[in-house]
């Protein structure tokens, strides 16, 4: 496990995830994971999360995204940590503590799930140098056994590897949306709305873009149709320092795209 | 704890050296999977105590004596009785089976090409650990926990048998997955129940339950 | 005759209960095909000469003792030592196998033929069919094509004859099958080019499945 190595060297392919990620960072500056200081880790998992994208195209959106919340998380809260102490008190900052906390249980949680699979692992090569005892059925046993029934012909034999041979289409990784009740949100419409705005104004900060918002959800569709637009290269993203607003630039011609582009996943209203 | 005690009333043995223990033996030769204790009751025309009484028997004479029957003591010194066999009998998986002794892994290794999968990488181990823990458990679910997107690796686990479909979640309809038996087998455990605790490894738990459950997105 | 001395010089068993015919007897149990003594030897590091001793201590043992070591004959009375294992070890044509005792082959006869079904699984059907299709193919990519593990159900194909092993892939070294003269047989053709052509929509795929049972050996 990377905690125990004295020379912690980063190499992006060694992580299997963003928690992965975070808890390297924080056992590197030697902090618990339930104090982690923010501040001295966000920068790190940034330049991170940067040195992935450029590593191009074998880092799926889905993966990078769920870093890029990660990200967004951990910046916000580096954020409030400049806050004087004590003014906790409106909503936004509530919310914030929430966050946090809910990052800190996401992340010891996978920590025990590390922990257990490093056990597993260990377990599984133990057990791996016992080998069970399965040898063919003995001849005589072998020739016991009832004749075969066999009831029909090539052309149903055929059919039958034709549907075994049948590429089985991925089942798309569902996203579980039933706990969200309330308004439906479409994040192809909100894509439509932010690609409109964007291509009267560019660039446009997030806050900007979301200061219309009517509920958190049109904010969450909001950012989701965002990384949409990244994928498909019509914005980019532009940031002057890690605690910086967000800027968005069109970067896609009038017509290069259409909220038809937006992938069929998000067809369903979130 | 006499063999011959075994042979009295069931026909099949009767005046058969061994008796019912080496009855026993014989049938645990030719499994191909683990046996459980009432299907080897029934094999044998024994009792499930029976059977359960010889297995262990045998598991220790495998094993090698070391405690009881002074005079075997004596005689092991010659090798059979006291030192242990190059296999064991292990239940495992809710069932029993013969299996090659660890130690002589490096060996055995040579002959037997099957059974020896390749390791399973970091991210097939800790998809796997969701998966055992949680389970039943939606794909979602376990990319939740795991912060990436897990079809591939789930994929990977099913073609080698380390999990199964177990159904489909009545809300969101998706796909849940568990644990197989040849899992159990691997870990060398008779059900999931014998995995390690996972509480120890996760401090400060207090409120992390409303946490997770919000967070199955 | 002692197996201490068999320890001495062979780094392997060096140290580990029941030395070197510990470790034979471990290769012996899981060995699928019969082993010849050359075989055998060059796995153990032994001279062929003290394989031979070897698999005769350990024959002698599996049958039980009756000639040698007096002290073990009194031992014997209370059963380990004297009565026959319900295995033995077996040289047929050059090979060494352990099998079931024959003494046992009614009871072993009788659990083996318990829940055997003349009818092939439909996990097995499938299975049959994609190496019928892709053959020469090895069981990791029929694994894949139908995404569960078919270690079993290729063992039980190879068992009824209708598969059988078509040497090895050179590039990743995994063991090929392909389809028997006896299949062929089955199915009424002389040659797998008499295979119909795959079609997505054959008729008859309806009305295949009722003839098989859906549950799994």
């Amino acid at each position: 496990m990377a905690e125990t190595k004295p020379a912690f060297e980063v190499r992006l392919a060694n992580f299997t995830g963003p928690f992965d990620l975070l808890l390297g960072l924080i056992a590197k500056h030697q902090l618990d994971i339930t104090e982690v200081a923010i501040a001295s880790v966000t920068d790190e998992f940034i330049k991170y999360i940067r040195a992935l994208q450029d590593l191009g195209e074998e880092w799926a959106l889905d993966e990078a995204s769920e870093f890029l919340v990660i990200a967004a998380t951990l910046l916000d809260l580096k954020a409030a940590r400049l806050l004087p102490a004590g003014e906790v008190e409106s909503d936004e900052d509530i919310a914030l503590l929430e966050a946090r906390d809910l990052l800190f249980a996401r992340l010891l949680q996978y920590k025990a799930f590390k922990q257990v699979a490093g056990l597993m692992g260990e377990t599984l090569q133990q057990e791996g140098r016992r080998f069970p005892r399965q040898v063919a059925l003995e001849e005589h046993f072998a020739a016991m056994l009832p004749d075969l029934v066999w009831k029909h012909t090539p052309e149903q034999f055929a059919a039958l590897a034709a549907a075994a041979l049948e590429p089985k289409a991925p089942r798309p990784t569902e996203v579980g949306l039933g706990h969200l009740h309330g308004g439906t949100v479409s994040v192809k419409e909100q894509a439509g709305i932010l690609g409109r705005r964007l291509q009267q104004e560019s660039p446009l900060t997030f806050r900007a873009l979301t200061s219309d918002a009517e509920s958190t959800l049109v904010v969450v569709a909001r950012f989701l149709a965002l990384l949409e637009l990244y994928r498909d290269r019509a914005v980019a993203f532009d940031q002057v320092s890690p605690l910086a607003d967000l800027a968005i630039h069109w970067t896609a011609g009038e017509r290069e795209w259409s909220e038809e582009n937006v992938s069929e996943e998000y067809e369903e209203q979130v | 704890m006499s063999t011959a005690g075994h042979d009295d009333g069931h026909a099949a043995f009767q005046g058969v050296p061994g008796g019912a223990k080496a009855a026993l033996e014989a049938v645990l030769m030719v499994l191909d999977q683990p046996a459980t204790e009432e299907e080897l009751a029934a094999g044998l025309e024994l009792t499930v105590e029976e059977v359960r009484v010889l297995l262990a028997e045998l598991q220790a004479e495998y094993n090698g004596y070391t405690d009881k029957a002074p005079e075997r003591e004596q005689a092991g010194t010659a090798g059979l009785g006291s030192s242990p066999r190059g296999f064991e009998l292990r239940n495992i998986a809710g069932g029993w089976r013969i299996y090659s002794r660890a130690a002589f892994a490096d060996i055995v290794g040579k002959y037997v090409l099957e059974g020896q999968t390749a390791r399973l990488t970091q991210a097939a181990l800790e998809t796997l650990a969701v998966i055992a823990y949680r389970q039943p458990v939606s794909r979602a679910r376990v990319s939740a926990i795991r912060g990436v997107n897990v079809d591939s690796v789930v994929r990977t686990l099913a073609q080698r048998g380390l999990i199964e479909d177990a159904g489909t979640d009545p809300e969101s309809g998706a796909i849940l997955y568990r644990t197989t038996s040849y899992f159990l087998e691997r870990m060398g455990i008779s059900s999931v129940a014998g995995l390690p605790q996972l509480s120890p490894h996760l401090p400060g738990l207090e409120g992390i339950a409303e946490f997770y459950d919000a967070d199955t997105m």
